[in-house]
């Protein structure tokens, strides 16, 4: 296992997925983020950290231009993926959003069928070419979401009717079907019980091999189970940043340190 | 199962096709705003242009001697005997005066005396009756006043009615408006604003002229008091009670069902229904603003409830849930959270209906406010009660008259638009800035 | 509720503007309220008229066509006993056409042959086959068929289906070439003869005469269906068609010399004459010769004064019940 | 005597409701914790108590009164009315204040006051129903007795004569509701929510702000000017480039013009309310469908669309409820024919137009020509009753709650 | 603590502050409750855990009858507070949800600001006499739901403008403002990172002093930690309930076992 880690995480450092410059996000007039510069590799597994209020979903949500819907949302500074601009006119962020996928904080599914929930993405890109097509990709990704067997006898009712933790892995679901190349998560397993984040944590293991996954958690050992890479926010600032080992065993920076051990939250 | 383009600079086939398509789904938007706006301008365009000249009329400036031999023979200065002098009278006296004017002006002219005496309003001689009997020291003197022109000669002076026109008009000549210019050259005769077209009351068929919005106006405001205070509580109070409390069952489906089913009545028949109702069956004042008012309410209640029983239903449960778990009452979860966050659709609900209500004619039609109205209807009288007085309405005012004969009676039509929909802007200000602010995603 | 001040009139659309000429003079002259002068239709205001007596039923019905025995029963049933009848004078109507167009000079035939929905040739009924005015008469002008007359709801509907259709039937021998052929069934002869074509050619106008007049401009081949004071005020806009010769005006239809024309009427609720001030002074004043002479405001409008009008004033005067109640 | 009554049951109102919390107050003993309920309903309830018991028995009272007024028997005396109505508000007023104790859970009285005057307001809309069907009931029962109701329902012929002997078939006028009011509702739909589409997805906020009430300016404009604008602009460009060069006929009034025209008049109707409806659906579900790639317009389509349709429906429906009312529009825009033709370009007319003019007329108002209005205006009620349960049930599949 | 733990628990459990019988929930046809008794003891902090999807929210939601508000949902049973049937037609769900404080499983703030969110419930139950008592009420629970310091300067802000976690802590500090006698808490925790947890977690280990306060949580660690009692739920059957030390330690069921042990989800 140690080894693996290490030669992925020396090929991951030859090729930087996403690098982001000097980013600044303000609501209105206050700063959510401040000047954070970070480079995420592929083939990684990146854990966001940090506590509450932080500034965790904010950066994240920058990294597929999802502020762009919220109309207070100020992102200034440079993101590039796979070494182009996001902010780019050119670039159209429909596309960047099928390359860069993202599990929200608040699962929110959508007022269709479950089986509708996860088929959509697929529809949309023309990822299948028949139906039974889809109705595989369906079944795989609420397969990998470890949901298939709550759920598949009840493929038409409204996905709004799950409960907290198959609303998040349905989410999931709806997410990995479309296959992207990048995968922001947002606290995915937050709702859900032990079996079930064991699950999650084997499909983000599994997604790293071809995926760049970046994941928003508040357990440290999950942080620690399944990231390569590290990044600790506080108040906004990225504070440190580097192998999780590293983070866990030897922070750099004090502010870490606290956090981990449990000093300031 | 390829993963999709590499770059996010080119794009592939597919996105190419999808973000065509997206343009066409906003160009088909962006028309569909295009053709509403489109409407709405050729509409307003035509109403505006027709609608203008109504704001303007043309006046004539006159000295009028008032011989006491005529006006007040047993020079009593009695009102009694003084109002025995009917506007006849006083008509002969105001062609004298144009035609002594025309004299002294020396300003020659074809026209027959009777043709010169057409060029004056029919309203005019009852206007200097009024004012002299008002002011009975003027018997014996002179009057100066400023007459209302007949309204084929007003109607030269807006452009409505030409020389060519004139040739083969029975009602004037084109004599009649060349006299008229030099009458204007000589500054006997003026076009200015209209404060009459908003204040005065209808006028027959043969004063296009003097025609006026008051009375109309006053009912209109009298009718729309009424429908904002009954039909905006009684709306949303109904439709709180079907959406949030009535148990789902039958009758509630029914009740859902049958305010649709108002909503498609056609607007005579809640004219039949008040008529039946609020005036056989109650007894209340045929005419009356209160009956119309009350019959306009009926009618839009349905579009009110339904809009506001969307609204209510797009509000996420979770709100009612958060309120609920705090001991709120259901009551209180709907007016304190759930109210709030509706609004905007109750508001809307709001400006339809009020809209619908304010240009409304045919209900008005049974229950007698499609009328000729010439005294203001006062808001509270002992005989009448409130809101009793017979009335006419906006709307009515434009249906009336588009109908009528005279040509002068279209732009006035078209001024009456114009003051209608002024009036609808000014009741749904207040609305559409409180659903300004109450729009807000969550 | 209390008892009014101001006198309630409703009823004929035809009425309404010289009803309203009048109420506004009285207005003026007297003391009283301007009466309330409604519109909605002959039927409507006698319907009102004869709900009952009181405060909120009116006290004056406008009609432009005699009252009918079944709503006298109507009314009497519902306590209204007590009426006056009132003619006001003559309804003149006339056949106009767009100004810029050609002018027209009818007789009943030309329109009988011009509307009715078959005619009868050789024997049989046939469709009507006249699509432009010159089939019927190659006098009238090279000018396709177009006539907006009077939908079913009008009285004017009924006076031109009587005194243009029938006539013109009678005139061109139709008639009898129609007895002929149904075996002499004079009631069905009268209503073939009466009965329009649905083909487009004749358009019926549900609205009033600005829309006939609208609808001709928007289309100057019509011919429009008006009422003589509609014309008179529109001169500059319409020509209008002698029939059989005769130019419509007041003195040609008070003379009797133009055939189509109508008798207006109001009718008086006697119950409310003392209960209702004012009432008594308007319906005096209305038929006044001041008001309803051959030289006053009505006539100048366009109204046909009657020729018996004092027999009018001294019904109105004595009260002069109808149907002898 | 008659308007002091009004302030005398307020004044006991207000005088209750200040002593029912002084009571409720007094018996916290400064604790308002020991109180079932706050004094602030406990006021609340009093007032009502007072107010709604006296509103409603002068109602009552008032209704008997004219009853027996119609009867012409004098069931109550003018002046009994008042004190009755007096002494049930001094009974309120009473009984409030002494039920006004620590364990009286005021804030459920106070709400059943409030929830009787929600179901009170709810009947309102059910009285209506009732007074126009009891209304056109009479006159449509005389009808059917001087008309065959099979000649009526099943005839295809309408042509009402002075007469007598008219043919009052209601199936032209049927099939003309039908007609016209789908042309209405094939332009007011679609354009009215991608109207509504526009305004709320991808208008900034300052365009939405202005085109919004602009766009309900179009429901506030008489109708009467919108039939002329069918009459004297759109029907002779109808004819002039579409009917005549087709050949469907030479005629400027067609279902075509008044259905255009009335579907105008209808935008505001389905724009505005589906955009609330639209502006309804979470954030949140956007959100979802565009992290997945989706387009604006896939997003709207697919999630935003499906979520708002309850609203969109109620929208949809009540525009089609107002086409099939109008009367204006389609006499000035459809003429008065009544056609059965397949033919968009030839004219043709409504119920409500024939029920308006039949009504409006100077036919006998005891005949058969006239009294059809009502047997009409009743019908027409039982049909789009009957429209509606089928909304209704559509509706109903398609109805899903969303969080 | 072991020592005051058995005190606490021989106190509660002579004084059972909530007993089901046979309860028993469907959503339309399909059962997601089947036939669960319980008591629950005042003074006392319980804990459900069990995997995602087996019915502790929807058991949660039937002790404060929100479940009412579910066209769909039917409950069968009998659910005793303080020895009153809250089915019982005579009892009023609103004094009942007084009572029984909630903080559900997606946090869901009102539209309104900050302060509002939290005034709310005070000010309908009348818990203050003036605006200042307001504001320390407001104070004193944003305090202990540990979000005072992050929005004391916003407190006009949307609550809706927060993020995940503060959301959720805001949820907690509305619930406890209106002070009442039972807390239920659905994953209160979830979206929380170590520090704000421990806080809350404190706050739960103060509130059982004298209040009621029954958790859902998916971490056996927070169970163990803060619970006396724990419930383990499993496809909507309640499989094992007892003394936390014991179902951690000696489960009695082997689906327990499973569950804890991390074989069954
Ligand atoms: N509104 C609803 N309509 C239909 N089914 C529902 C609804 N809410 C929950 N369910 C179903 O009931 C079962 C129990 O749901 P519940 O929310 O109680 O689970 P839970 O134990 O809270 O799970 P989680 O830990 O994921 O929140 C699940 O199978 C769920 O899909
Ligand atoms: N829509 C918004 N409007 C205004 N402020 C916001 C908005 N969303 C987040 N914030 C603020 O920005 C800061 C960072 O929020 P963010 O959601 O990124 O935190 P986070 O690190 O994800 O926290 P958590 O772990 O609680 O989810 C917080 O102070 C939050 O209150
Ligand atoms: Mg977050
Ligand atoms: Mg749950």
């Amino acid at each position: 296992m140690k080894d693996i880690d290490v030669i992925e995480r020396s090929r991951a450092g030859a090729r930087q997925k996403i690098s982001a410059r000097n980013v600044q996000v303000r609501y209105g007039h206050t700063a959510a983020i401040k000047n954070v510069s970070v480079d995420i590799a592929a083939d990684t597994v990146t854990a966001f950290i940090g506590p509450s209020g932080c500034g965790k979903s904010t950066f994240l949500r920058c990294l597929n231009r999802m502020n762009d819907t919220i109309d207070t949302c100020r992102v200034t500074g440079e993101i590039r993926i796979d070494d182009e601009d996001i902010h780019d006119p050119k670039v159209d962020p429909v596309q960047l959003r099928a390359k860069v996928g993202m599990v929200f904080q608040k699962p929110n599914p959508f007022a269709k069928s479950i089986y509708d929930n996860v088929a959509y993405g697929p529809k949309i890109h023309g990822l299948a070419r028949t139906k039974a097509e889809l109705g595989d990709i369906v079944k795989v990704a609420l397969e990998k979401a470890a949901l298939w067997d709550e759920v598949k006898d009840r493929l038409d009712s409204p996905g709004t009717g799950l409960s907290g933790g198959q609303q998040q892995r349905l989410c999931i679901a709806r997410a990995i079907a479309t296959a992207p190349q990048v995968l922001l998560m947002d606290e995915p397993c937050s709702a859900l019980d032990p079996i079930a984040t064991a699950q999650i944590e084997e499909l983000i293991h599994d997604l790293r091999r071809n995926y760049c996954v970046v994941i928003v958690t508040h357990s440290m050992q999950q942080a620690a189970r399944i990231s390569q890479k590290t990044a600790f926010f506080h108040l906004g600032s990225l504070v440190e940043y580097g192998d999780t080992d590293q983070v866990f065993t030897a922070p750099r920076d004090s502010r870490t340190e606290s956090y981990i051990t449990g000093r300031i939250g | 199962m390829t993963p999709p383009a590499h770059s996010l600079l080119k794009s592939d086939d597919r996105t190419r096709r999808r973000r065509a398509s997206e343009a066409r789904f906003r160009a088909c938007g962006l028309a569909a705003i295009g053709i509403a706006a489109l409407a709405l301008a050729v509409l307003l365009t035509s109403v505006l242009a027709n609608g203008a000249g109504a704001f303007r009329q043309t006046y004539i400036k006159l000295q009028i001697p008032l011989p006491e031999a005529s006006l007040d023979k047993a020079g009593q200065r009695d009102p009694a005997a003084m109002a025995k002098v009917s506007t006849f009278g006083y008509a002969a006296l105001l062609h004298a005066a144009l035609l002594d004017r025309i004299a002294a002006l020396q300003i020659e002219t074809e026209l027959a005396d009777q043709d010169v005496a057409a060029m004056i309003s029919k309203e005019a001689a009852a206007t200097l009756r009024d004012h002299v009997l008002a002011n009975p020291h003027l018997i014996g003197g002179m009057a100066a006043m400023d007459v209302l022109a007949a309204g084929r000669i007003d109607g030269y002076f807006k452009g409505r009615v030409t020389l060519k026109s004139a040739a083969m008009d029975g009602n004037t000549s084109p004599q009649a408006l060349q006299l008229a210019r030099k009458l204007a050259d000589a500054d006997v005769i003026e076009t200015r604003f209209n404060w009459r077209f908003l204040t005065a009351p209808d006028a027959s068929d043969q004063r296009p002229e003097a025609a006026g919005l008051g009375v109309a106006m006053l009912g209109s405001l009298y009718m729309m008091l009424v429908v904002l205070a009954l039909a905006l509580p009684v709306g949303v109070a109904a439709s709180i009670y079907l959406e949030e409390f009535a148990p789902r069952s039958r009758i509630s489906d029914l009740i859902e069902v049958n305010i649709s089913n108002l909503a498609a009545v056609p607007s005579i028949v809640f004219g039949i229904l008040g008529l039946a109702v609020f005036i056989n069956f109650a007894g209340m004042r045929q005419s009356s603003p209160l009956v119309g008012g009350l019959v306009l309410t009926l009618m839009t209640l349905p579009t009110i409830i339904i809009s506001t029983r969307a609204a209510l239903k797009s509000v996420p449960p979770s709100i009612r849930d958060a309120a609920l778990a705090l001991g709120a009452s259901r009551m209180q979860a709907v007016f304190h959270h759930v109210l709030p966050l509706a609004a905007p659709g109750i508001l809307t609900g709001t400006i339809l209906g009020l809209a619908q209500a304010l240009g409304e004619t045919a209900p008005l039609l049974l229950i007698g406010m499609v009328a000729f109205v010439r005294d203001y209807p006062v808001a509270y009288s002992d005989t009448a009660g409130l809101f009793g007085d017979a009335a006419t309405a906006l709307p009515v005012q434009v249906f009336n008259w588009t109908q009528r004969a005279d040509p002068g009676f279209a732009e006035r039509a078209s001024g009456a638009i114009i003051t209608l929909l002024v009036f609808l802007a000014v009741m749904n200000t207040a609305a559409i800035l409180l659903r300004r602010r109450f729009e807000r995603r969550w | 509720a209390a008892a009014r001040d101001n006198v309630q009139v409703a009823g004929s659309s035809t009425v309404l503007p010289y009803a309203a000429i009048v109420a506004e003079a009285f207005g003026e002259n007297f003391d009283y309220p301007t009466p309330v002068i409604e519109s909605g239709g002959s039927s409507a205001g006698l319907k009102r008229f004869c709900s009952g007596v009181g405060a909120n039923t009116i006290d004056i019905a406008n009609s432009s066509r005699a009252i009918k025995p079944p709503e006298m029963k109507i009314c009497a049933e519902n306590g209204v006993t007590g009426i006056v009848e009132v003619r006001i004078g003559y309804d003149g109507i006339v056949f106009a056409s767009d100004i810029n167009g050609n002018s027209f000079a009818f007789t009943p035939a030309d329109w009988y042959l011009a509307l009715a929905a078959d005619l009868p040739v050789d024997g049989a009924m046939i469709a009507n086959p006249n699509t432009n005015w010159n089939m019927i008469d190659t006098d009238l002008p090279d000018q396709s068929i177009k006539a907006f007359i009077p939908g079913t709801k009008h009285g004017t509907r009924e006076v031109f289906e009587e005194k243009v259709l029938l006539q013109g039937c009678k005139d061109s021998g139709a008639m009898g070439a129609i007895l002929q052929i149904n075996g002499a069934d004079e009631k069905a002869a009268e209503a073939a003869c009466m009965a329009v074509r649905t083909d487009g050619l004749s358009v019926d106008i549900d609205g009033d005469y600005t829309e006939t007049l609208a609808r001709i401009e928007a289309d100057p081949n019509g011919i429009g269906v008006f009422g003589l004071s509609f014309y008179e005020n529109n001169t500059d806009r319409l020509q209008v068609a002698t029939m059989s010769g005769v130019l419509p005006g007041t003195a040609s239809i008070a003379a009797g010399d133009y055939p189509v024309s109508r008798p207006l009427y109001f009718y008086i609720k006697a119950a409310h004459l003392d209960e209702i001030p004012g009432l008594q002074e308007f319906t005096q004043f209305f038929v006044s010769d001041e008001i309803a002479g051959p030289d006053g405001p009505l006539a100048e409008y366009g109204l046909v004064s009657d020729p018996q009008l004092t027999a009018t004033q001294d019904a109105v005067s004595n009260r002069a019940l109808l149907g002898g109640m | 005597m008659a308007p002091s009554l009004p302030a005398l049951v307020i004044g006991l109102a207000v005088l209750a409701s200040f002593a029912a919390q002084m009571r409720a107050r007094a018996a916290s003993g400064g604790d308002l914790r020991n109180l079932a309920s706050l004094p602030g309903p406990h006021g609340a309830n009093a007032f009502l108590s007072v107010l709604v018991p006296a509103i409603a028995s002068y109602a009552a009272l008032s209704l008997v009164r004219l009853i027996g007024d119609r009867q012409g028997v004098e069931l109550l005396s003018a002046h009994s009315v008042p004190v009755a109505v007096l002494v049930v508000a001094a009974l309120g007023c009473g009984g409030a204040i002494s039920v006004s104790t620590a364990r009286f859970r005021a804030r459920a009285a106070f709400e059943w006051w409030i929830k009787s005057l929600l179901i009170a307001a709810a009947a309102v809309a059910v009285l209506t129903t009732l007074g126009i069907v009891l209304s056109m009931l009479f006159e449509a029962v005389q009808f059917f007795q001087q008309y065959h109701w099979r000649d009526f329902f099943l005839s295809s012929k309408w042509s009402p004569n002075f007469r007598g002997n008219s043919a009052l078939g209601i199936l032209p006028l049927l099939w003309g509701t039908l007609y016209i009011s789908f042309i209405a509702l094939l332009l007011a739909v679609p354009v009215g929510l991608f109207a509504a589409i526009y305004l709320s997805e991808y208008a900034g906020r300052r365009m939405r702000n202005v085109a919004k009430p602009l766009i309900e300016i179009l429901a506030g404009i008489p109708t009467i000017v919108y039939g002329l604008f069918a009459l004297t602009t759109i029907g002779p460009v109808l004819r002039d480039y579409f009917a005549q060069p087709l050949g469907l006929g030479d005629s400027a009034s067609s279902v075509m013009t008044a259905g255009l025209v009335m579907g105008i008049m209808l935008i505001p109707f389905v724009s505005s309310l589906s955009d609330d409806a639209i502006n309804a659906v979470p954030q949140a579900m956007r959100d979802g469908s565009y992290a997945l790639g989706a387009t604006r317009s896939e997003t709207i389509r697919q999630v935003v669309i499906p979520a708002a349709l309850p609203g969109i429906m109620g929208a949809a429906l009540l525009a089609a409820s107002r086409a099939i009312g109008e009367t204006m529009i389609v006499v000035l825009g459809a003429g008065a024919a009544a056609r059965l033709s397949l033919n968009p370009l030839e004219a043709m007319t409504t119920i409500t137009v024939k029920i308006v003019s039949q009504l409006t007329g100077d036919t006998d108002f005891a005949s058969p020509e006239t009294l059809v209005a009502f047997a009409l205006g009743l019908t027409l009620f039982v049909f789009t009753l009957g429209l509606n349960v089928l909304a209704l049930m559509i509706v109903r599949k398609y109805r899903e709650r969303y969080e």
